[in-house]
């Protein structure tokens, strides 16, 4: 079973997943999808995948240009989900030091997911992240997060 | 779908996530029960719900009852955070309900914002003059 | 034959390829060794791939924290090639607007590499690019090249 | 190898890339001609070779011979950059030879460098006086 994330339009058609268009589909509807997706028994992680790519779709709405797709698969044995989230805007997802105007979505995928990333790819990226029942979580330890240190901080 | 033959700006996607506000009062403070799922789409109705509380309560007591969210993402956040600043900001209070609702303490906890919110296990707790969160 | 990034840790061992430690690898025989696991008759698909590991190998010097590795795989039956840089450190690798103190490494990357990206997991980072001999490179096309509208201008 | 018994910093990490500079005056104008790799190791003595041959023209002519050049990476071109806005800074001219050597164009063409540097077939034409770039 694949842990590797896929290069867009890459998706193994054999991997159960589906694609969206973000200018067609609420961002509720992907969060409905993760659920239906995802088994029930798999408790915090399904909760975890479902925030997980409401972050991914919310940055990609926010901060990037259309076309915009969403792409859901299941990995691991169906205990795992990986979301891709393409646009084709300029700008680079970064961990940023979270304040009043947000900057705590990337710290969540940061958080909850095993691993994520950014890939380009003929003038698109693609936000993906992956999230595996069995591995453990890295929980405070990533250094990355150092470069959010008032990231509790109001002002 | 990667190509819609019509393609929609950011702003003119179809938004569908659902989130319902009441408002109450209760010995002189304002209790604002939200249900739903609190995102991108419906943050902007939470922070107004808290200002027009905060504005009738004038430097009383806002009590925020997150305890029937079905979801809470970053967007939830900096709505939770700016309207709490916001709040201290008129002298006000706000006070958050959480309980042990995981799709709400969850990503609370995660960004570190259990230090920064007035959180609550009840409304009862968060009514009583003499609670400190 | 695989096109897509693996993970840290997850390359198949089946595939060629080689780790080196950059704290013990210079610069020159990270090039030395792009040359001698691409075939010659490659030509400039090979200088190329040089360049993208080079440059990869430079940003994590310059901008990353140790350790520091670089893994090279042999792609798409030899005719490509993933060069795959770790580092430790928090900063996210992102094309920036050419200038006197530089700005082109991203540029060039984006521009010879078929795809790239980043992907975060357990604190640490990597950055990667493909290189493959038979698809059509993007020239120009990148709209994220748009983020550079002065990159030609000197001040 | 990830995690090696001794971290070395990144400035204390083994350097072996080739470079040499050789410098004569032809008509006036300094030729400086580099062999070998430019890249982050080099790129400081590439720097230093050029300042110091646009010193010794006091606003005169400056050509720099890459012809022999056989790896150009960013941080050769940056000091390309920098050079050329520094002898224009000084009233001088730094004229580069690249002829057809793929290592040097390619990366200055894929940059669009070749608008902004002044890039020459050949020694001679760099040195003819009413020749422009
Ligand atoms: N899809 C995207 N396109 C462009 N930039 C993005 C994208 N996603 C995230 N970013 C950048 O990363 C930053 C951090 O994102 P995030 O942590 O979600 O916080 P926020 O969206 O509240 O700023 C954003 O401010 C934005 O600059
Ligand atoms: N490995 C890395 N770690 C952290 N930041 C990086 C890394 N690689 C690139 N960057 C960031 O991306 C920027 C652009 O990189 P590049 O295009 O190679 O230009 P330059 O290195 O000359 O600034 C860098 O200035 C740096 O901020």
């Amino acid at each position: 079973m694949s842990m590797q994330p896929r290069d867009v339009g890459d998706s193994d058609p054999h991997q159960p997943g589906l694609t969206c268009d973000l200018a067609a589909t609420p961002i509720r509807r992907i969060r409905q999808l993760v659920r239906e997706l995802l088994d029930d028994h798999l408790g915090v992680l399904r909760d975890d995948a479902v925030l997980v790519a409401d972050e991914l779709v919310s940055n990609a709405i926010q901060h990037g240009q259309g076309p915009r797709s969403c792409r859901l698969t299941l990995i691991d044995n169906g205990r795992g989900l990986l979301a891709e989230v393409t646009d084709a805007g300029p700008g680079t997802p970064h961990m940023r030091t979270p304040d009043n105007n947000g900057g705590r979505g990337l710290v969540l995928v940061n958080r909850l997911a095993n691993s994520w990333g950014v890939r380009w790819c003929q003038g698109r990226k693609t936000v993906w992240a992956e999230l595996v029942s069995d591995a453990t979580k890295h929980n405070g330890r990533a250094p990355h997060l150092a470069i959010a240190p008032e990231w509790t901080g109001q002002e | 779908m990667d190509r819609p033959g019509v393609i929609r700006p950011a702003n003119d996607r179809p938004r569908a996530s659902r989130l319902s506000v009441d408002t109450r009062e209760v010995d002189g403070a304002v209790v604002v029960e939200v249900t739903g799922e609190v995102d991108l789409d419906t943050a902007p109705r939470l922070r107004e719900a808290i200002a027009v509380a905060l504005a009738e309560t004038a430097g009383g007591r806002c009590v925020l009852d997150l305890t029937t969210v079905g979801h809470l993402d970053s967007a939830g956040l900096t709505a939770l955070v700016d309207a709490t600043r916001e709040a201290a900001a008129q002298q006000a209070r706000l006070r958050i309900v959480v309980d042990a609702n995981r799709p709400v303490i969850r990503p609370i906890e995660i960004t570190g914002l259990n230090q920064v919110l007035h959180l609550y296990e009840s409304v009862d707790e968060a009514l009583d003059e003499s609670a400190t969160s």
